[in-house]
């Protein structure tokens, strides 16, 4: 990398020399040694975009098409308008490199980091989720290890700050080996009115900086995560912070109060960059300007350098913009909650970032310059081995039907995740209505109102793997569907890109074509993008392996009444059992080809959007006029792990008779375990099964009514070439048992 | 009469507005949140200590918080009569400013637990009891990874009768299987000598309304109105 | 002056000590670390302290350790390590 | 031969504790004992282990440690506080 100096003191920035040059004449003159490291922050791929901005183009603004998007991607997090002078803040972002060196504090940060986008939109946090994927678990110490520490970071810090944790995903494959990855969402709740931006629009306000300390911590954290990790991340070590969530929860009710008074013009949350980045975007996004001395700021360690305070990425922190008249009123909520804080100067009209150490000045420049890095284009290049890939065939079948189907609901992608969301506090706030487990999303009541809101997020990642474009519209309407089966329809989606290495143009063209295939299926579903976050370079260099393709997706649900909420479990013996969406041969990425084979390839799914739109409208519409009974949606493993997962809660069976429910052209085993996207089982009322079936076809839709329910706690699937049981109470304890086992057990 | 609650809000409490929520919107008496550094008891019939991370839990969960002030004021209230609730870390910080007897210690699972379970009624005459039938049944949540609770003279809490609530299966079984964190003879709840201090590891704030709860029922809300019905019994 | 005296709080044995077993047992042995027989874990503290002289700084800690309940006399025993001047 | 080894595990000097800070800040401070500057903690463990001698007990313990992720060395540091025969 690099050297740059500046009398006498140097500093190695990650920066081409092609943007050094550019730096120094947009500025006129050399920068000072804080300058530096404030463009070096600003300029990695973290903070600038540089590799992704380009292609983030593809999503059409959400501001200008949707009038309920109050907040839009480049803001800190997306918001909503749900009516009555409710919103709804939300947002998804990767903690992927720390965590996999400290996976405790790795993880807990970044909890803590998505709390402080949620908050320092003046939103109360009320949820979280927490999209995760580690190496293969069974017999693998080190993916047991970072498994247990990172859902005990995400635990502790979501426990302790009192925000529910309602729900994530989980996956295991060993390209996730040394790369895994953890992404954390959080949604807030608030009134319109206390929307704050991060802006600082107006001279004479001041800038006050509240919250923890500043040290020497993190110092360049944002370079780290911008960089593949190699030997090179063990001398960065000291990188990962250590967790502090009583202080945040401080932190949240006191922003939480400040914001209430009506004196908080704008809010800014340290993040990456640390104070260097909040006051350059607070006023080059304001327009104005500011001058403050580094002394006036707090510091935990004795002679730390302006350098050091203006880059230091300690937690904890947040920048409020108070209205002159408010001041006293804020700093003693501050006192009451006995968060450290420094008034750091005012807001003026210089449109200049000015900093002193005493007389000296440190850092005198544009805000703006900072923001405005110029992109790169990437070059991309579909892998040669997908051909091969894709034309890989299953093998033959040498085992019975149902004893496959208990290897698949006892493998690790399918079996329950309950040990992971036993540990997080699921229900405080008292506004979970379906709880993990009960339901494909986690639904939240906003109280005092009959609203409704729910959150999902995952991606297939076998799926994006052989076919990034289909996988991406997959994990959409993976999403949807999920969102879809708890009654709720979804309004908002912000997603987590986590790739390799953009310099590559593999590792690029994936990313590229999973961007496509996001932009391509929200705009046809008409859902707004408010936001995102991309995590590249998860390569391992040494080894030469790139983690699969991961393009999160987390959608927003949203309905009016509580009736409209639906659940997951089989309610009733004797009502009849549907399968909606067609099934096709579409093996390729299946758990039935990784579990049963150990093979990764085949044809991938192919998404449907005008299907699959017409089945969301026509379920909201059934479930309104209380039709239908238990949704689930067809996930990995196929159909029959989705009826035994509603059959476990309340024990009871289903007999299902499967002649003539598929297309002839395909195989009983590609009926039973393609993982076809846009796919249902639907518990119908019995009294109801012909109105149901009455608007079924005048929806168009394809369906097939598959068996009934019963009290008998069995499967029976008659008519394909073998009838087969399959004994609940052995699918469940199988189901149930696979993550404690290997977590607290020997494997 | 007017009924006026207390609900004592430490640095790092995060369960204060959901029982405020279950008091002022689901029962309907007035109950305010208080910072405890502001409490004072005189203007209070009555006062709960509610769930979260006082302190962050650093150290051990409530001990920090047991000197605070508002803990001061509650033993006020304590002498002269009026009922106090502890609730999770509320009956750690019971324990630890030794209103209650014993001590809560870490889960022998050694994880937080979040999930709904069963206790069961073994002392229906205290403050927030007496409108619960001895031997109930109730489904409740627990959420606490140090719940485990220990006291070295069980027999002590046996001879006086201390014990409120036990964790016991759906069918209400006393047995291991049933017991979530380890807890000395299945042990959820205590109470004090002079029946007025209660302190329980489950939730009944998050058991109080149909919508949240898995069995469709209400079965915590049974402890808020015991304690409704002290405070009349008492002033009549 | 000031001194650092380092303190243990420590289960008593009848509350027990699930995190020393597991870690013995479900750790060390499973992982072939078997000569290792027991293991007993406690809080660690260390205490910066102004005070005359060393006998001063150890009492003041220990009085303040009852004092304020720092261990709970229910389930936990003290101990006082060390007790050191700071340079 | 069975030796005991103690050891702690903490934060990495230049690492913040929180846990050490908020007892100093809010429960001893407040409560008057202000002479006391700072409190940082650890986990301490008391490890029973079979060795031919002191030496070898005490690498023993080290190597279990790192091999076991006992402690996490990007943030944390393990010190050996003693060595003794048991009686
Ligand atoms: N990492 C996690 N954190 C919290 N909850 C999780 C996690 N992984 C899975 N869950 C929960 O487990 C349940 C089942 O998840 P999953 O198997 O991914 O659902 P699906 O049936 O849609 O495939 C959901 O309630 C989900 O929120
Ligand atoms: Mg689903």
């Amino acid at each position: 990398m690099p050297i740059v100096e500046n009398e006498g003191e140097t500093v190695e920035v990650d920066l081409t020399e092609e943007e050094i040059k550019k730096i120094k004449s947009l500025l006129g003159r050399d920068p000072y040694i804080t300058e530096w490291g404030m463009f070096d922050v600003m300029g990695s791929e973290h903070c600038s975009y540089k590799s992704s901005r380009p292609k983030l183009k593809l999503f059409e603004p959400a501001e200008e098409n949707y009038d309920y998007v109050l907040a839009g991607p480049g803001q800190d997090a997306g918001v909503v308008d749900i009516g009555d002078d409710y919103c709804i803040a939300f947002r998804i972002e990767s903690h992927n490199h720390p965590s996999a060196i400290e996976p405790y504090h790795g993880a807990a940060t970044g909890i803590g980091g998505i709390i402080r986008d949620i908050l320092c939109m003046g939103m109360r946090p009320i949820a979280l989720l927490d999209p995760l994927r580690f190496g293969r678990l069974k017999n693998n110490s080190h993916s047991q290890w970072l498994l247990k520490y990172v859902v005990k970071g995400i635990a502790d810090y979501g426990n302790c700050t009192g925000i529910p944790t309602i729900g994530g995903e989980v996956e295991f494959d060993h390209s996730f080996e040394n790369n895994c990855l953890v992404n954390v969402a959080c949604i807030g709740v608030g009134k319109v009115e206390d929307l704050a931006p991060s802006r600082a629009s107006k001279p004479g306000d001041y800038a006050v900086l509240m919250g923890n300390s500043t040290g020497r911590d993190g110092i360049h954290g944002v370079t780290f995560a911008s960089r593949t990790l190699t030997e090179q991340s063990e001398s960065d070590r000291p990188a990962v912070q250590i967790a502090d969530p009583f202080s945040k929860k401080l932190i949240i009710e006191a922003t939480v109060e400040a914001v209430k008074t009506g004196y908080i013009r704008g809010l800014k949350d340290l993040g990456g960059g640390g104070l260097s980045c909040a006051s350059s975007e607070l006023t080059g996004d304001g327009g104005t300007g500011i001058e403050f001395d580094v002394n006036k700021v707090f510091t935990r360690e004795p002679n730390m350098t302006p350098f050091e305070i203006m880059l230091s990425e300690s937690q904890e922190r947040m920048m409020f913009i108070v209205k002159a008249e408010g001041l006293e009123t804020i700093l003693e909520i501050f006192k009451k909650y006995e968060t450290p804080y420094a008034v750091l100067g005012k807001i003026n009209n210089s449109k200049l970032l000015r900093v002193k150490n005493a007389d000296k000045i440190v850092v005198e420049l544009d805000p703006t310059l900072l923001s405005d890095f110029p992109v790169i284009i990437r070059e991309e290049k579909r892998p040669e081995f997908l051909n091969d890939l894709i034309n890989q065939k299953t093998p033959e079948r040498t085992l019975k039907f149902d004893g496959i189907i208990y290897r698949l609901i006892a493998s690790e992608n399918i079996c329950s995740k309950e040990w992971i969301y036993r540990q997080y506090d699921h229900e405080v706030g008292v506004r979970s209505v379906v709880k993990c487990g009960d339901g494909d999303s986690g639904v939240l009541r906003i109280i005092g109102t009959n609203k409704f809101i729910s959150g999902s997020a995952g991606c297939n990642s076998k799926h994006c793997f052989l076919d990034p474009y289909e996988g991406a519209k997959g994990a959409v309407v993976e999403i949807g569907c999920n969102i879809v089966s708890n009654g709720l329809k979804p309004i908002a989606m912000v997603n987590c890109c986590n790739f390799g290495n953009p310099e590559k143009p593999t590792s690029f063209w994936y990313f590229s074509e999973c961007v496509k295939g996001m932009a391509d299926s929200i705009k046809f579903f008409n859902i707004p993008c408010v936001g995102g976050n991309v995590s590249f370079y998860n390569e391992d260099e040494v080894l030469q392996k790139v983690i699969k393709p991961t393009p999160i997706i987390m959608l927003l649900g949203y309905i009016e009444g509580q009736e409209n909420i639906i659940t997951l479990p089989f309610k009733k013996a004797g009502n009849p059992i549907f399968l909606i969406g067609e099934t096709k041969n579409e093996l390729g990425g299946s758990e039935y080809h990784s579990v049963i084979y150990n093979i990764e390839g085949g044809t991938p799914p192919k998404v449907n959007l005008d299907s699959t739109k017409r089945t969301w409208d026509f379920l909201l519409e059934v479930n309104k006029k209380g039709y239908i009974r238990s949704v689930h949606d067809v996930n990995k493993g196929g159909f029959l792990i989705t009826i035994l997962e509603m059959s476990f809660p309340n024990e009871l069976g289903a007999d299902l008779n499967l002649y003539d429910c598929f297309d002839k052209d395909l195989t009983s085993e590609q009926f039973l375990f393609s993982e076809s996207v846009g796919r249902f089982i639907i518990e119908v009322d019995a009294d109801k099964i012909k109105e149901f079936i009455a608007l079924i076809e005048k929806n168009k839709l394809y369906f097939k009514e598959i068996g009934v329910i019963i009290e008998e706690m069995q499967i029976k699937i008659k008519r394909l070439e073998e009838n087969f049981n399959l004994d609940i109470m052995i699918a469940k304890n199988l189901f149930n048992s696979t993550l404690p086992r290997i977590m607290e057990g020997d494997m | 009469m007017n009924i006026r609650i207390a609900v004592i809000q430490f640095p790092g409490s995060n369960c204060d507005r959901d029982a405020t929520h279950v008091l002022n919107n689901v029962i309907g008496i007035q109950a305010d949140l208080i910072w405890h550094t502001n409490f004072k008891e005189r203007k209070y019939d009555g006062c709960i200590l509610p769930g979260g991370f006082s302190f962050g839990d650093y150290l051990r969960g409530g001990i920090i918080a047991a000197h605070s002030p508002a803990v001061k004021e509650a033993e006020i209230m304590l002498k002269d009569g009026r009922p106090v609730l502890g609730i999770c870390n509320g009956f750690q910080i019971l324990t630890e400013a030794e209103f209650l007897p014993g001590a809560l210690l870490r889960n022998n699972t050694l994880k937080f637990e979040c999930k709904w379970v069963h206790i069961r009624v073994e002392n229906n005459e205290t403050a927030f009891s007496n409108q619960m039938k001895k031997k109930e049944i109730m489904d409740i949540p627990i959420a606490h990874s140090e719940g485990r609770y220990f006291y070295d003279n069980l027999k002590e809490l046996y001879d006086n009768d201390q014990i409120v609530f036990k964790y016991v299966s759906k069918e209400g079984l006393l047995n291991e299987e049933s017991n979530p964190n380890g807890s000395f003879d299945n042990i959820a709840g205590v109470c004090n000598l002079e029946r007025n201090c209660v302190g329980l590891m489950p939730h009944p704030e998050r058991a109080s309304e149909e919508i949240l709860s898995p069995f469709k029922n209400t079965h915590g809300i049974k402890l808020f109105n015991s304690m409704v019905n002290f405070i009349k019994s008492k002033v009549i | 002056m000031e001194y650092i005296v380092e303190v243990v709080l420590e289960n008593k044995p009848a509350a027990r000590d699930p995190v020393g077993s597991t870690i013995q047992k479900d750790l060390m042995a499973k992982q072939g670390y078997d000569m290792v027989s027991n293991v007993r874990t406690g809080q660690y503290l260390r205490i910066y302290v102004k005070a005359e002289n060393e006998q001063l700084a150890e009492k003041l800690v220990e009085k303040m350790c009852n004092d304020l309940r720092i261990f709970n006399p229910v389930t936990q025993n003290l101990t006082v390590l060390s007790v050191k001047k700071k340079n």
